[in-house]
């Protein structure tokens, strides 16, 4: 063979990949960002927020302050201070709620961890992702009130799980109707 | 690869002052391992690396282990004679294991393609001066781990042809691998912080200002 | 913009409705140097190929002009400190940034380059870049995914394009008082001397009882 | 019509301009606008971001000396030609024959290194 | 000697420490942490004399982030997303690595279905990495981005399946010790058979673009070469072992994972130099692909997670356990010591990149400085695993 072939049949290929790309559209892969953006997949997972049932942030927050999920969280980056007082949860009993939570998401490595060993199904991933700031200190510090999210806001970004969530939470809640103690099933 | 206390035999009937002890492993993975006195190591070592049944031409992974002093507290059945009649007590006895610096070295043969063989060297003196003797010169894979070991441990290997720190700065002076390892307090800016984080945190914290009022009370 | 626009924006649409357009030293100075962007070619861990993953063809960097990664850094004018700071890689990074020439900016890339991360309670680990170095924009998440490098890219744009050239206020790379280079810390025995830049680095006090 | 030396002024002065303009503006805005801050670790040498150790200027091995020889034959050899090439047209068959000559003795020079080995770059 | 010469010779006398006045010194250069072709923050310090490597030290240490010192100090689950981030181009097979010790630590089983999840996952990581390598690997080599934007077309599509069934592009963070986090969501073993049967024409048009390619045999062909006794004594695995000749490829010796159910052939090489490296990974591609669709066809129904295995307070048994895989790389191993508390005694990871990199320098010496960074990227290196 020509000394050169080797070199030619990889330009062709190139010239190939640039001719094609006028004609074939599965060749232009770009993604224009800002205009055009990715539909991220239903598992997507960026930053944990606190999932709260009726749509007062206060009340409705499912996190009891079990500190379950600061314990397990390998980088450390969540801190929980229990309230003194209780308020009745989605079942009716008396819980505590947490009355600072924040999550360091300059620290939080999105490994769901969190997510997997919470009994109350209280924390759950998001998939917002656009977070960049100018400055770190308090800019990157997630309090409560930023964590608190819908359970509509849930359902909107993971459909499936949150259907499948809010089926075993009816469950245990139908099952327990006549002693109000709940028993929380193992997370999805 | 036949039976590890097989190994053992074999291996004192051909290197004669050889003084080896199994180490068994009560776990499910049954990886027991040979522990070899200092003077003999390499020439152990050579015996397992050049034996034609064995031909453990492959070392795999150089660990260092530091085990501290550890007191294991254990239940103990114990016959005593209490009011005059035979009784079987339950005693919990503490048992003192003094502390020592380890090197694990698993091998393995690419030319017969068979299973771990898990060598141990130990030393009790954890201060400075640790010294074992360097397999480098048998298994050209140990120098990079074993550098890493004086790195991390402080275990000077005797024989490594380069012992410089391979990880860590040159003028860093501690081994931070090591269980009893402090390291500096650079205290900074810690939003979240648990357990020892914590108590190290807590020195740094502004006091908080005095509060009148109730927010204050209800915070404590 | 605090003072008065250079130019009365009313006239501004006007004139351009007609094919004339107007506008400012500052204005086209800032639009050129937002628009080409070359970032320094420096990756230190998982983050780094991220950054290669937003130049590849999918999310392409090229279409906000900084493409062109400088393995040099005196033809570089953005370090995107993308992975994590260890102490022993902190002195290369600022003698790096001392040895850019001046307008230069710096992307703080993942949650390590930020604040140490996952491997906050490593001991060679550096707990965050803005000790020794001023960050212009912090990008959270480990590693971010690449459209949100990209819009940290424009946000450094609106910072740039923020930035004045004369007055007061004007950029810091102007001002002959703002120095652009920063002691690059010594090794020492047990960590790195000084452990922080006491003028760069200015962590809030926690008030907790 | 002016004086024919009228246009070699004003294509000397476009030529002089031309390179200085830029130069004078940057050093304009350098004067003005940006302030240059020179420093001991911005003007250190770059070295992958490391002190450089040791120095550059050492001595090379001589081989190298070779290529400077061997460069000189084709460096002074462009230089005699460009006066022939200049005048190709005008001159006789006899210089065409001295030039042949001055080019053939250099090429045997480069034959003779190149079978030397002289031009082998790794030993 | 007549007079002439002995006057002659005294004067061309080489002055103390140098073997003859016409050698040259040598150049100490750092090819140091901040360099477009190591792969990540790795340093080398060259002694050149000329353009010839004399002298190579490898310097490490600029992304030691104390891997082990958190494992220690962290839960055993909390230490699994920490595994992604070794080998941070292999997230997939770090798991399995850390999931088997594990596994071996407790004696725990793992049913069929999550063994099959774990070989494609596995098999699909090895995909990236080797296509990711070819194009760093030719990047190396000058031919700048091209090669490496076919490369990352392709990751991309990979990495959509990775996000789509664990949730992150790189750091999954999908096994767990007795099987897998989350079973297969709807559609998606139909979009990665479809990236798989694409794959080959990728492969097709990569193979043309790179392999026939007259500067790429000439700058790597007899460069770097490594016989089979030093790479089986210095203890290199992986790709770069097989191109010795060695045939030792932990899916066939060791047999885990149900790999002996799949057919598949282990590429050897002869010369043991940079080309037989090279095409090892490309001949590697084309029988992952081989194992994929095997066990994409026979993916059984079933449980994906030992019921009987706890997530949070996890404790194995006192003792301690060796398990490693065959990742990308080479072998990787999780060397665990459990003290029956929650977190490990010891977390020791055998790195693969490290340990093939202990005769850089015998590959390097002789070479130009133009060689040694095809030579470094030949041996696919990662400093996340390297420095851990």
């Amino acid at each position: 063979m020509m000394i050169g072939a080797g070199i030619l049949k990889g330009m062709a290929v190139t010239g190939r990949n640039f001719i094609g790309s006028y004609f074939e559209k599965d060749r232009l892969t770009t993604v224009q960002y800002p205009e055009e953006r990715d539909v991220l997949p239903e598992n997507s997972r960026n930053f944990p927020f606190l999932v709260y049932d009726t749509n007062d942030p206060e009340a409705g927050l499912r996190c009891v302050a079990c500190k379950i999920c600061e314990k397990e969280c390998p980088p450390q980056c969540i801190y929980i201070e229990k309230s003194a007082d209780k308020k009745p949860d989605y079942m009716g009993k008396p819980q505590f709620y947490p009355a600072t939570f924040d999550i360091d998401i300059s620290v939080c490595m999105s490994c769901q961890i969190c997510v997997e060993v919470c009994p109350f199904e209280a924390i759950k991933m998001d998939k917002v992702y656009e977070l960049s700031r100018r400055e770190r200190f308090d800019a990157l510090l997630m309090r409560r009130t930023d964590l608190a999210k819908s359970n509509s806001y849930y359902h909107s970004i993971h459909p499936l799980e949150a259907e499948q969530v809010d089926a075993t939470l009816a469950a245990a809640a139908a099952k327990k109707k006549p002693a109000p103690t709940p028993a929380p099933p193992a997370s999805g | 690869m036949e039976a590890l206390d097989e190994i053992k035999v074999r291996i004192e009937a051909a290197i004669p002052g050889a003084r080896l002890e199994i180490i068994p492993n009560p776990g499910p993975a049954n990886q027991s391992s040979l522990l070899l006195d200092h003077a003999h190591a390499s020439t152990v070592a050579r015996f397992l690396r050049d034996d034609p049944a064995l031909r453990l031409d492959y070392c795999s992974n150089v660990t260092g282990v530091d085990w501290l002093e550890r007191t294991v507290k254990k239940k103990v059945k114990v016959k005593k004679v209490v009011e005059g009649e035979e009784k079987e007590l339950e005693e919990t006895r503490e048992e003192i294991f003094s502390g020592y610096l380890e090197a694990v070295y698993h091998l393995y043969s690419m030319a017969h393609k068979h299973g771990p063989l898990v060598v141990r060297l130990r030393t009790r003196d954890r201060a400075e001066g640790a010294h074992l003797p360097s397999l480098t010169p048998v298994w050209r894979s140990a120098e990079f781990q074993e550098r890493e070991i004086y790195d991390l441990y402080g275990i000077h290997f005797d024989g490594h042809p380069d012992l410089r720190r391979i990880l860590m700065w040159d003028e860093f002076t501690d081994h931070p691998m090591r269980k009893d390892y402090r390291e500096p307090d650079d205290y900074e800016y810690e939003p979240t912080p648990h357990d020892d984080v914590l108590e190290k945190a807590k020195q740094h914290y502004v006091p908080r200002p005095a509060q009148d009022g109730t927010a204050n009370i209800a915070a404590q | 913009m605090a003072s008065a626009p250079p130019i009365d924006e009313g006239l501004r649409s006007e004139l351009q409705k007609q094919g004339i357009w107007v506008t400012s030293m500052q204005e086209l100075y800032n639009w050129g140097r937002r628009n080409s962007i070359w970032p320094l070619q420096f990756g230190l861990a998982c983050c780094a190929i991220e950054m290669i993953a937003t130049a590849a063809s999918r999310y392409d960097l090229a279409r906000f002009g900084g493409e062109v990664f400088r393995p040099s850094p005196r033809q570089a004018d953005l370090m995107i400190v993308a992975g994590t700071v260890t102490k022993k890689m902190a002195p290369q990074i600022v003698r790096l940034y001392n040895q850019m020439p001046d307008p230069k900016y710096v992307i703080s890339m993942g949650a390590c380059a930020i604040s140490g991360g996952p491997f906050k309670q490593g001991y060679n680990v550096l707990k965050g870049i803005d000790r020794y170095i001023p960050v212009d924009v912090y990008i959270p998440g480990c590693p971010p995914r690449p459209e949100a490098l990209l819009h940290a890219f424009m946000e450094l744009q609106r910072k740039i394009d923020g930035q004045k050239l004369t007055g007061t206020g004007k950029a810091a790379f102007l001002d002959k008082t703002v120095p652009s280079e920063f002691p690059v810390p010594a090794f020492g025995a047990h960590d790195l001397e000084p452990p922080a830049n006491a003028d760069v680095f200015h962590p809030p006090k926690i008030e907790r009882h | 019509m002016p004086d024919p030396y009228f246009f070699l002024v004003i294509f000397g002065a476009v030529a002089f301009v031309f390179p200085v303009m830029p130069l004078a503006l940057a050093w304009l805005w350098r004067r003005f606008f940006q302030p240059p801050k020179p420093g001991a670790g911005k003007n250190a040498t770059y070295e992958c971001g490391v002190e450089s150790l040791g120095e550059a200027q050492i001595q090379f091995h001589s081989h190298y000396y070779l290529y400077a020889i061997i460069f000189l034959i084709f460096d002074v050899e462009a230089i005699f030609l460009v006066p022939f090439a200049v005048a190709f047209t005008g001159l006789p068959f006899g210089a065409f024959i001295a030039i042949l000559v001055f080019l053939l003795l250099l090429l045997e020079g480069l034959v003779w290194a190149w079978g030397k080995g002289c031009l082998s770059w790794v030993k | 000697m007549s007079l002439s010469t002995r006057a002659q010779h005294s004067a061309v006398e080489a002055p103390p420490g140098m073997p003859s006045r016409l050698d040259g010194e040598l150049l100490e250069v750092s090819m140091g942490p901040q360099h477009p072709s190591t792969h990540g923050v790795f340093r080398m310090n060259v002694a050149l004399e000329g353009e010839v490597v004399r002298r190579l030290k490898p310097v490490f240490g600029y992304l030691h982030r104390n891997h082990e010192k958190i494992g220690e100090n962290t839960s055993y689950l909390g230490s699994m997303p920490y595994t992604d981030r070794l080998d941070y181009i292999c997230s997939m097979s770090n798991n399995w690595g850390y999931a088997l010790s594990v596994e071996k630590l407790a004696g725990i089983e793992v049913p069929e279905r999550a063994e099959y999840l774990r070989v494609i996952l596995a098999e699909l990581t090895r995909l990236v990495n080797h296509a990711s390598l070819l194009g760093f690997l030719l990047s190396d080599m000058g031919a700048w981005g091209t090669p490496l934007m076919y490369a990352f077309r392709e990751r991309e599509n990979i990495l959509d399946l990775f996000e789509s069934l664990s949730g992150s592009r790189m750091m999954c963070d999908y096994m767990r010790f007795g099987g897998c986090r989350c079973d297969l969501p709807p559609g998606w073993m139909e979009r990665a058979r479809k990236v798989v049967d694409g794959f080959p024409h990728f492969l097709d048009e990569f193979e043309q673009l790179i392999t026939g390619n007259e500067i790429l045999i000439a700058r790597t062909q007899e460069v770097g070469k490594l016989s089979a006794e030093l790479a089986i004594s210095a203890g290199i695995t992986g790709p770069g072992l097989r191109a010795s000749g060695v045939n030792y490829d932990l899916r066939k010796v060791d047999g885990y994972g149900f790999y002996p159910r799949f057919k598949f052939r282990v590429p050897l090489g002869e010369h043991g130099d940079c080309y037989d490296r090279l095409m090892m990974r490309v001949l590697e591609l084309r029988e992952t692909l081989g194992i994929l669709r095997q066990a994409m066809d026979d993916l059984p129904a079933g449980p994906i997670m030992n019921p009987k295995v706890k997530i949070r307070a996890f404790k194995p048994p006192v003792g301690e356990a060796y398990g490693r895989i065959e990742a990308p790389k080479g072998e990787l191993g999780f060397y665990l010591i459990s003290d029956g508390s929650g977190n490990p005694y010891r977390y020791r990871v055998r790195p693969p990149s490290l340990i093939n990199l202990t005769v850089l320098e015998d590959m390097c010496l002789g070479h130009t400085v133009a060689d040694v960074m095809v030579i470094l990227g030949s041996i696919d290196i990662v400093m996340g695993e390297v420095d851990r």
